[in-house]
């Protein structure tokens, strides 16, 4: 199942389990949505569920969070999250914040979706990753799914919880086709928000990454096993709250940790967990320091060698991993 | 006194409506007695507020709602509280008249845990059934009201939502945006631009390109209404009401009004304006008075009726100010709740690395 | 042949003006070559694109301009290159029409260090002089269009600023923000809605509570023109330019057209529309074809010439798909320049902390 | 001279000095500005050059941007950066990557400039702290005062950089009066971009601060003076391009970092510091991992006391140096 299939099955169960689920967004229905994530819901549930909106994020954000404010539950489409930009007031100011603000009175369950970061060949407009934006933000859960079993089950509890939460799917996967383990096919499939899933076991480093960069980290750290290097592959799921135990604990048992994401560097995912180990009673156990695999500190170019050359390859993962254990002819000094 | 009157209201203006509100219609002494008392009530509890500025018990920022009390007063006696109202920062009015107490309004500005939100929103957050604040950022409200419409349209529950923004806020994109939706969808939503003639320090007239805010929606109906009418605004919300109800959609009123005070505490409000122009609108136009002779007039009630309403509302207001200065302040972990919901387990970080709080 | 001719253009339809812009005008020669010459470029060297992106020679997204050439030719034709366009990212045709060659689009389009952009902007970011993009947020060129208008009024150049918009983009909440303080400060700013009936798939009736485009600045005066006919567009900017340099502020034009490709390279463009649609615009209205019979009904110019010209335009536009398939790639070191201007000394961080890069 | 007067001399200075520079903004001219920042400018150079906007923040920094393109150098004030969020799309998608898209055909400069992070008793929405958001995109330069001095010779080298800078002011810090060096009050005072100032020298530890957090340093700075500890406090003055160089050279000599910001903790400015340190070569001189201080996690509350558990208070700062450092009884363990 890719995770198209696995994001429209979420939002197909979810729909029709609970009344007050609705889906917004441009393109969302007559046309089954830009990326074609919503195919056939509006065939399935009607205009009343599945509503196409002018182009006016700011606008339809702010009316999908009134209307959760009022006891429905949208679900908000951005046709990507560089859109959302000009939404983003309602995202934080109005969605994040009331819940505190009415001291419990006013609870807003609405969840945010899009792709976010780079696509292919769309330039620096449309390829910004924001998952360190909103993680910044007390008030929001944010996702940022891999597989379709997280995409499904992550969606899923994102439209059942009672707070805004931002989830960050990426264009790149969703054509891509996962096994779904048997109980991801239920509909009562749901994975809990904060928690992390080792994706692959290893002994020698921890590569803790989120949304595509998992697949780097997965795709270097089969590069390494050939080396003899070990690399456990921990798939974050979540940005906010992180499951910073799982980071923690893996460290323990590696000793060393990089960090891969497809955002730009400074501010971003990587610099967080590097502090937050850094804080941590798991820094002790640390025999090198942590480093970061990111987007290149640039706004993403078009050309296909330029934009390769801006965003996280395998190769950075798998440089990164040998100097960080002091392995190979490639091991240079860090930067100054 | 008579149990009711006939009154004719300030004639309205129609952008787009072949039809508007009655102006000729009647009033009853008991509800003269209430929309006294209601206005009354809120301007004596923002000239608390403004004293509990001045002797620091209240900080930030502190809107006073006083000069406009008409247009709350004449709207909710319009409406049931199972419709809804969404307002921007100068929200104490409509705090009041969304059924929280004096108390509740005060203590909340002087940071009290007994405070309508606790002591965490302040001035510019108050909410209540179907009252979604008390929103500080401008223009952001009206979507959420468009939003909030569009629930009670999915419910089909017969209930309207109040969407309301200043003159100021009036020139924001976003307003246009939820205009087109509210228009494409049928939206049961009653937008009112509360025009009292300045945002901020800037007069409507350097803000806007067209002042004419009742005919900002374009392709949506529009009604102006003389907004120190309180009688005038009932009748209009009343028929804006049916007409949402109705299937036609949205409409755009604009009340025309007046603040009195600067536009926050800290803006003496001198600097824009004349001194003379303020004391003409209290002398010629304030809402209240005007109300109060009508009803005299009309025999309705007699002065020493309003005088005892008067007495009544001083020492309710008084009361709660007493209250708002007494009680306790709300403990420190409340910093660290209510910033999920139903997230058991959930854990907040303070202000170093070395504090860690439960919530809740 | 002769040099030149008396014709009458579509006429308009008038929002807030008095007196409209001529419907009588007459057409040069030259000009009738120049024009079919220039939308014939277009329409080449957008097919030209749509072949490249089915071979993959172009990534990403790719809107193509097929159908509205007489929008931007028709501008253009009225304005100097001291004159500002800013255009959302559609952007083509106007970037041919403010002097990048066919070569330097479709080296842009391939990613080539010899785009206009190096490579760097691709489909939806070229610029000239003057010449502003090539964006690609939907409705947010317009405030930078105002804004770009008003450096001209700031310097007294006595030149507009074009800001093109689609109807999509239309119900964009900034640009009832620019229309408002562009009229309050009568900025010399033109407004076009180039309306081509879809946004994306969205079909104007579903996305705007009005679809008269030309009276969506309310207070601003507007003109609806037939975006099928170069001339009608030329006399009608010719119009605006003398009324926004004559001080009265700024003008919304809608300029009706059609898109015939689908949204971008990857939307087939048929499950929102019919075939047939597509076809009877193609058959009775394309701005090219019907410009064509009436220069030579006119007697400007003979069919062969025509043929002539078309001929030439095919080779222009075949040597520069050669070109841009064979041109060299950027050099990766391209990636790191351009971040910031005249910044001596700075450095970038590559994709992880063991590269840094000199920005040159 | 206080940091308003400061800034208001750099602006006088700056329109004075260059035909191109114009401010614009809500109440900056009849009003003086809603904190008086432009006092009197409008009155000097007339409404060409200080012009009032309505409330439109997305409309007017959309316009403020398209004049920079063509060739005019805007100061943009937002009454608060809290109102910035409905102008972000245009100060990130317009102005800090066009430069870039362009490759070089069109830069913009403009400065963005207002009060940031919290005020007293402004409550959740208008407290937010931008450094961090502003901080994670390439194309912009971010800079962060504290005293009077780095307000003017900072804002002025704003104003004369060819590119996009957000300038972020402190509401508190209006008010305060510093002295200013005799060549501060030039009107060629300037200070660099991208260069940290060292407040106060010391040999124990390191505690990099910015804006109002400066001032808290300081204060912690001379508390500890008197239990024996000798802190330096560094002032970044830039948030970006960070002045890594001097952090590092500090740490070399100190061997102990804090950092101190008002903004949120996750995805923060301590969060950069930590992980830029711990990729440098100075991280093999820290005795102890770096810790930060920092706003609490929530949105603001109004109430006195709970905001000023939501914001770095000189016992957050004192308490982890001397965690930092093993020094006294306040010493507890790290969260896990
Ligand atoms: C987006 C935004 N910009 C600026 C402000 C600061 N501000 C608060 S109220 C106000 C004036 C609003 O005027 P108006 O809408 O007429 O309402 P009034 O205060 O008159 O009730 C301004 C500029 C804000 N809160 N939000
Ligand atoms: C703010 C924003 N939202 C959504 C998009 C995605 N998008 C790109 S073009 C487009 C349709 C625009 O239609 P219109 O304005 O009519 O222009 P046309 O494509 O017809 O020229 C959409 C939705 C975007 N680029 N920016
Ligand atoms: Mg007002
Ligand atoms: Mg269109």
């Amino acid at each position: 199942m890719t995770v198209r299939e696995a994001l429209n099955s979420a939002m197909e169960e979810e729909v029709k389990n609970d009344e007050r689920v609705f889906i917004l967004g441009e393109e969302v229905a007559l046309y089954d949505g830009a990326y074609k994530v919503t195919k056939g819901l509006y065939q399935t549930f009607g205009d009343k569920r599945v509503i196409d909106t002018p182009i006016t994020e700011m606008g339809f954000a702010g009316i999908a969070v009134g209307a959760a404010m009022a006891g429905l539950r949208p679900i908000c489409e951005f046709m990507t999250f560089n859109f959302a930009m000009q939404a983003i007031d309602q995202i934080i100011n109005s969605a994040a914040k009331t819940y505190y603000m009415s001291a419990g009175d006013v609870n807003v369950p609405i969840v945010f979706r899009g792709p976010n970061g780079a696509s292919a060949g769309v330039a620096a407009q449309h390829s910004q990753c924001f998952a360190a934006w909103y993680g910044h933000c007390p008030g929001l859960k944010v996702i940022s799914p891999f597989s379709s079993a997280d995409a499904k089950g992550l969606l899923k509890s994102a439209v059942r919880d009672d707070n805004p939460v931002v989830f960050l799917e990426n264009e790149i996967l969703y054509g891509r086709p996962f096994e779904m383990p048997e109980e991801a096919l239920k509909d009562d499939y749901l994975i809990p928000i904060g928690k992390a899933k080792i994706e692959r076991e290893g002994t020698d480093i921890t590569i803790v990454a989120h949304s595509l960069g998992v697949l780097r980290a997965l795709e270097a750290a089969q590069i390494l096993a050939a080396d003899g290097i070990s690399a456990e592959v921990i798939n974050l799921r979540t940005i906010r709250p992180m499951d910073v135990e799982a980071i923690l604990t893996s460290i323990k048992k590696t000793n060393h940790l990089i960090t891969v994401e497809g955002g730009w560097p400074h501010f971003g995912v990587g610099a967080e967990i590097c502090a937050t180990v850094m804080e941590s009673e798991a820094f002790d156990y640390l025999d090198a320091p942590v480093v970061r695999v990111s987007g290149a500190d640039v706004p993403m170019p078009y050309s296909t060698e330029l934009e390769a050359a801006s965003l996280p390859q395998v190769t950075n993962i798998t440089n990164s991993v040998k100097n960080t254990l002091h392995i190979g002819e490639s091991s240079q000094g860090l930067r100054k | 006194t008579v149990n009711e009157a006939s009154l004719s209201v300030t004639p309205y203006k129609l952008h787009k409506l072949d039809e508007g509100p009655n102006t000729e219609t009647t009033l009853t002494r008991d509800d003269a007695l209430k929309y006294y008392r209601e206005m009354q009530v809120i301007r004596r509890m923002e000239t608390a507020a403004g004293t509990l500025y001045k002797s620091k018990e209240i900080r930030g920022f502190c809107h006073l709602y006083s000069g406009q009390e008409a247009c709350c007063v004449g709207i909710q006696n319009a409406l049931t509280l199972d419709d809804a109202i969404i307002t921007a920062y100068r929200a104490h009015g409509w705090a009041y008249m969304r059924g929280i107490s004096v108390h509740g309004i005060l203590a909340e500005l002087t940071g009290r845990k007994t405070g309508c939100a606790k002591g965490k929103g302040g001035s510019m957050h108050m909410y209540a059934k179907n009252f979604y604040g008390g929103n500080g950022i401008v223009g952001a409200q009206v979507p959420l009201g468009a939003g909030i419409a569009l629930a009670h349209q999915y419910r089909n529950d017969n209930t309207v939502c109040v969407t309301l923004y200043g003159d100021g806020a009036a020139n924001q994109g976003q307003i246009f945006e939820a205009f087109n939706m509210s228009k494409l969808w049928d939206l049961p939503c009653i937008y009112v631009c509360e025009n009292n003639k300045y945002g901020m320090g800037t007069a409507v007239e350097r803000a806007a390109a067209s002042t004419d805010y009742y005919t900002r929606g374009d392709y949506i109906p529009g009604i102006w209404i003389d907004g120190m009418d309180v009688i005038a605004v009932r009748e209009a919300t009343k028929f804006s009401k049916e007409y949402c109800l109705s299937g036609k959609g949205p409409l755009v009123l604009e009340v025309e009004t007046y603040r009195y005070h600067g536009h926050s505490m800290s803006d003496p409000g001198t600097s824009y304006r004349t001194r003379e122009e303020v004391q003409e609108v209290r002398q010629q136009r304030d809402p209240i008075s005007s109300f109060r002779s009508r009803i005299v007039e009309a025999n309705l009630v007699t002065e020493a009726e309003l005088k005892d309403v008067d007495k009544d509302v001083r020492k309710e207001v008084d009361d709660a100010v007493g209250k708002a200065k007494s009680d306790p302040r709300p403990a420190i972990t409340e910093t660290y709740t209510h910033v999920y919901h139903n997230t058991p387990g959930y854990s907040v970080r303070g202000c170093d690395a070395f504090s860690v709080h439960a919530s809740s």
